[in-house]
């Protein structure tokens, strides 16, 4: 025998927004990495050479590493597209009262949400072929594209899990007041339900494409020209010199937190923004 | 089916792949252009063909496959010649280059013989064809980095009691006052000569290479630009050169 | 069994289908113990980050506002960079400053290897997530019965240790088995700091035997089954820690 | 055999109901003809909203028969859609649609469903918001309004859909005891126009103001049942007295 | 200055509490003498639950004195352990352990915090059990309970830290009208027994039952007091009448 309770036994797990870090601006992390750069580099400037100090190579290098960034930033935005564009079909089918429907799009879900990413980018760049001919027509299939592909096939799986879990989250009462009020399966969903789920979906599918932003240095593995590929190359034409890995390690760490912070505190804020309407 | 030859000269393009990662035959200048040795030998082949070159940089455990999938036309990317390697890729004769195996290691450690590395951690280079031999025969632990610049690093700092490498590249290290510490101590084993590759099958394409290789040889191109990058002149290069003359 | 393994290479002659770690006793020692490497650095990084967690969680509510500011720090440090990043900056620039110890092949070589480095690296990396999810848990634990437990005399480390960790961590239970997960799949980053887990001895394999599509898919499937003994494992744990008659 | 106006508008036959092992209803009967209003009431879990959810096939039924104006509920090819236009029904929890405004709410099902000219769905949309006491309430989205003024939405929407009758399951349950009086006082006007309505509710004091016959139900049957003066002061069942000497 | 049986069990003085600007308490004093059934009825807010929440040092107090057994409670050198022991507390919201079955709950706090023997805690806490008529529900969770067997459990798991006071804060609010009954009859027994009790309670009718004495509190003071008899029936002060005419 159970009894319902609505007693808060367990209140609602919460997203929070952790305190700001250091009260800082964002802004002021750039002076202060920079700082801890320049930091590691005058100890180890202190040897007297007469080569040109670490922060003097990295400012060298710059220029080519940021390039190489953007390049992530492009594989990044053409990756989430791509995927969520594929994921949100797969996510509808996960929904599906249709079982084959349904079976089938959960086991493909699954299948590449459990794949380690970096295995998957490794599919995708070995085994796809350079270039596709449809009808004589040669559509290269560069190693970034195959990049954009073998990010895009994890993103593509949790953007389904995503779609299918803001459904579930919504109150059957919902359902069952469309379904009494006549409305069909299909109306009730594209009516009632996805719209209200547009705005729960939205800080997961944030968080994701941080993620999947952090993920492209993976491509470095495989040989893509992107900011970690660039930094290995150029310590190599450095010759290799061991007091260059701080502050060119450090560099890349530097342009991935100013990329991905403000997008984490942006998204923690719209969580609770709609926790509160809800 | 179409010759390789052809679809370059209509691209007006030749793809070459070459190392990025490998001081001094292919690396990265601060803009970000490919350059080095054997970009230089490739561009000799692009003007003899009267096209432009293209480098994509590729790493030893990737070239092979890229040849394969015809996304480079033409490789030239520090490979050694072996007979199991001309199953997969066409290999022209002669070789262009030449180094052995061996390693970079602390004077202090005293090594002397291949046997000596026997359960030791040695730092190699992913896809590098000796990282089995050397684990195999000599009982050495691999323990095998991306590209050189994780390896050197790794060495210097003790992770490995040494890096299994091509002795080429070992001697222009040797001579940088950074790695004064550290030998080449042991015998050079597998020496092998260095073969650029094209597909399968293109035998025109590769007829071409080694008439191009002759030449390098005949006219001592390939002494002249060890020469400019800083290296000694190689006993390889300078008796292909006698050879050929 | 020899005659199974044979079987292979003959699948091998006949057909191209080239699984070496099958047939060659070398290849085969390499990929069993990957396999071991990969589900050992999975439960030491498990069981450190949980740890990590559950402490920070606890300094987090600390009352001291710089003991929180640092975790917060830590927290989106660690989440808005890259793991490999994270790692490779752990291993060659933190590694090469930490002291050095004599090794029994008379060299100096850092305190620490590999296979630590990408323990620490990535324990501290799921670390970061088990904080806030732990935290979270903890304010899921309503005031009132922390109350009833200080109303009964219990002292503040005992409500910590039997009435909120208990509580929390049941509500918790989703999302940590979700990063958890993400941890086990995200060991195979260890690979480029030349830990020998199962996508690093793959990799070998197929350089020396140019037989990528089929490690390809072999990894595919052994991280399939790993993960999915891993979910199923924390799901029937789940069940078994479900308070009766809530949710 | 077909269905005409003197024949119950819902008549439900030995209705058997079980979720898994669990027996909800045990054999219920009753029938509810054109412009009654029933009240059923009973302890929770007797399987009160379990009933009439099945009056609109929100749950399906094991064993019996229910008709609404003479076609079969319990039908596998039943036109669930037919048959939802003319049953209506409101939850205790509202369920309004919390993306849309009280307006939206209230003219979607007849634009979308019943695809009814948009202009003339609004004049209605705003007449029987105005008839539930709603007016200037119209573009006011669920989260700004009360439970009372939510609820009475949701009386609203369903009424959009002319149905021939209407189920209330609890509708007062959740709200705070100072909007309950609104809501009743709608429900009250309904009776009073001629809807038939089919009520579950603790509001004995209504219940007995509104209801033409009040059924008792205890674990899957009905218990008891008679028009309210009766059934409130001449209780016989033990069980009834039990219920009603708490209640009251 | 020692204390004996003979002086107030729990003696409040002039207390004053605010929260931030919001002052909750405005000089109260009452005196509770051992054996005493005393009720503290009010409107909601009138700082009822704070008051006896400052009784166990769940709240602090910024001016005044609390004695229990002559111990000053707010005292920062206090030790808490030690006047929990002699106080215990019921919640209105029962508050029980979710992850602990109903013996588990009850033996708990003995084992852990009193150090007590686990087999003969547990003896005891089956005893306390079968006292709140509980008998057979040792293992349920709190979850597989009512609100009414929920809240017995949690005074039997107050009973068994053997306090000499015990509080109980509108212990019935929460809870089904069908169980109320049972668990003020739990409070009456504990009464009968000779347990000090201090109850805030909004039931009139129990109150009158039990109490020896009943506080009236408004805006943080004590407004009227005195015993049941008296108090119902002849009010002085015109808030106390208002609010009796309202509950009543
Ligand atoms: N979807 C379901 N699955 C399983 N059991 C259910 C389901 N819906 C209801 N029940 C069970 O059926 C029984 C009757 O439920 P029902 O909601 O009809 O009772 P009720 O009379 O409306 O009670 P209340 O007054 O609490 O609303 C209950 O024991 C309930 O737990
Ligand atoms: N922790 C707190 N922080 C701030 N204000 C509080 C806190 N606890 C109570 N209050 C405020 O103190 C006042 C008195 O609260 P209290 O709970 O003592 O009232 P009460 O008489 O018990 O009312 P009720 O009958 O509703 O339980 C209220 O205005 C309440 O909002
Ligand atoms: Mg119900
Ligand atoms: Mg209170």
């Amino acid at each position: 025998m159970t009894f319902k309770t609505d007693l808060p036994v367990m209140m609602p797990v919460k997203p929070h927004e952790p305190e700001p870090f250091l009260r800082l601006k964002l802004w002021h992390v750039v002076p202060i990495a920079l700082l801890c750069i320049v930091g590691t580099t005058l100890a180890f400037a202190a040897d007297g050479d007469a080569k040109q100090s670490p922060l003097a190579v990295l400012m060298n290098w710059a220029p080519l590493l940021l390039r190489g960034f953007i390049f992530n930033l492009v594989i990044s935005v053409s990756a989430m597209a791509l995927g969520t564009a594929v994921g949100a079909l797969l996510g509808l089918g996960q929904i599906s009262p249709n079982r084959i429907m349904s079976g089938g799009s959960w086991f493909v879900t699954q299948f590449f949400r459990n794949a380690p990413w970096l295995v998957l980018l490794f599919f995708a760049m070995f085994l796809l072929p350079f270039e596709l001919s449809i009808l004589g027509l040669k559509i290269p299939f560069p190693d970034w594209f195959k990049a954009i592909l073998g990010l895009s096939l994890p993103v593509m799986a949790n953007v389904s899990e995503i779609v299918r879990g803001a459904v579930k989250s919504l109150p059957s009462g919902q359902w069952e007041a469309a379904e009494s009020l006549a409305y069909t399966r299909r109306q009730t969903l594209w009516l009632i339900i996805l719209p209200q789920c547009v705005k729960r979906m939205l800080p997961p599918w944030m968080n994701l494409y941080s993620i999947l932003t952090m993920a492209t240095v993976l491509a470095s593995i495989v040989g893509v020209s992107e900011v970690m590929t660039l930094t290995g190359r150029a310590l190599s034409a450095e010759g290799g010199r061991p007091e260059l890995l701080a502050p060119f390690y450090g560099f890349v760490l530097l342009l991935f937190f100013v990329y991905c912070y403000p997008i984490a505190r942006y998204t923690v804020r719209l969580e609770k923004k709609f926790a509160v309407i809800n | 089916s179409a010759d390789v030859l052809d679809t370059i000269k209509e691209r007006g393009k030749l793809i070459v792949g070459v190392k990025a990662d490998y001081k001094p035959y292919g690396f990265l200048d601060t803009s970000g252009a490919v350059i080095g040795i054997e970009p230089d030998l490739a561009s000799d082949v692009a003007a003899k063909l009267g096209v432009e070159v293209e480098f994509v940089p590729v790493v030893s455990s990737n070239r092979m496959q890229f040849l394969e999938q015809g996304k480079i036309d033409l490789m030239i990317a520090t490979m050694t010649d072996k007979p199991d390697r001309r199953d997969v890729v066409l290999i022209p004769d002669p070789n262009y280059y030449s180094s052995g195996t061996n390693i970079l290691s602390l004077k202090s450690l005293g090594l002397k013989e291949w046997e000596d590395l026997r359960g030791k951690p040695v730092c190699g280079i992913q896809g590098a064809f000796y990282n089995k031999a050397t684990s195999q025969n000599y009982g050495a632990e691999i323990v095998a980095f991306k590209g050189t610049a994780e390896a050197y690093s790794a060495l210097k700092a003790g992770n490995c009691a040494a890096f299994v490498y091509d002795d080429s590249a070992i001697v222009a290290k040797t001579n940088d006052p950074e790695w004064a510490d550290y030998e080449m101590p042991l015998p050079t084993i597998d020496d092998a000569p260095w073969g650029l590759a094209v597909q399968l099958g293109e035998g025109n394409f590769a007829a071409l290479m080694s008439e191009m290789i002759v030449d390098w040889h005949k006219s001592g191109r390939i002494l002249e630009l060890e020469t400019k990058w800083g290296v000694a002149n190689t006993p390889f290069a300078k008796a292909m050169n006698e050879k050929y003359k | 069994m020899e005659f199974f393994f044979d079987w292979f290479r003959v699948l091998n002659q006949e057909t191209g289908v080239n699984l070496p770690f099958l047939y060659d006793s070398y290849d085969r020692n390499r990929i069993f113990n990957g396999f071991l490497t990969t589900i050992w650095l999975s439960l030491v990084c498990l069981f450190f980050s949980v740890i990590i967690g559950v402490i920070g969680a606890w300094l987090q509510a600390s009352s001291f506002k710089i003991t929180r500011r640092i975790v917060n720090g830590y927290i989106q440090l660690f989440r808005n960079t890259p793991p490999l990043v994270q790692l490779y900056f752990f291993y060659f620039a933190i590694g090469t400053m930490l002291p050095r110890v004599e090794n029994d092949w008379g060299g100096q070589s850092p305190l620490l290897g590999s296979f630590a480095w990408a323990a620490i690296s990535l324990s501290f990396f799921a670390g970061a997530f088990n904080v806030e999810i732990f935290r979270s848990g903890i304010e899921a634990v309503p005031k009132s019965t922390v109350e009833a437990a200080e109303a009964l005399g219990f002292s503040k480390l005992q409500i910590y240790k039997d009435i909120t960790l208990p509580l929390a961590f049941r509500v918790v239970l989703p999302a940590l088995n979700n990063n958890l997960v993400n941890l086990v799949k995200t060991t195979t980053l260890a690979y480029a700091i030349a830990v020998p887990e199962l996508l690093y001895e793959a990799n070998q394999i197929w350089s020396d035997n140019v037989n990528v599509t089929e490690m390809m898919i072999f990894l595919l499937l052994a991280y399939f089954v790993l993960v999915g003994v891993l979910v199923g494992g924390m799901n029937r744990w789940e069940r078994s820690m479900k308070i009766p008659g809530y949710g | 055999m077909s269905w005409t106006p003197a024949d119950p508008m819902v008549s439900i036959k030995d209705v058997h109901k079980s979720f898994g092992d669990l027996k909800v209803l045990n054999g219920v009967s009753l029938d509810v003809m054109k412009g009654d209003v029933i009240c059923i009431i009973g302890p929770s879990g007797s399987g009160k909203s379990t009933l009439i959810r099945c009056v609109n096939a929100l749950n399906d039924i094991q064993q019996g028969s229910i008709l609404v104006e003479g076609q079969e509920v319990n039908d596998p090819a039943l036109d669930k859609l037919e048959l939802r236009k003319k049953v209506g029904m409101v939850f205790q929890q509202y369920n309004l649609f919390p993306h849309k405004t009280a307006l939206q709410n209230v003219m979607m099902a007849p634009v979308r469903v019943l695809k009814r000219d948009k202009v003339e769905a609004e004049k209605q949309a705003r007449d029987l918001l105005a008839k539930v006491r709603l007016q200037g309430k119209e573009d006011a989205f669920p989260g700004e309004l009360s439970g009372g003024q939510q609820q009475r939405v949701a009386i609203a929407r369903s009424l959009a859909m002319q149905p021939d009758v209407i189920l209330f399951d609890e509708v007062t349950a959740a709200l705070d005891p100072e909007t309950v009086g609104e809501v009743l006082q709608t429900i009250k006007d309904l009776a009073e126009d001629g809807m038939t309505c089919i009520l579950v509710t603790h509001e004995m004091g209504f219940a007995r103001e509104v209801a033409d016959h009040i059924y008792f139900t205890d674990r899957g049957v009905i218990v008891e049942h008679g028009p309210p003066a009766i059934f409130f002061d001449n209780a016989t069942d033990p069980r009834t007295k039990e219920f009603l000497s708490q209640i009251l």
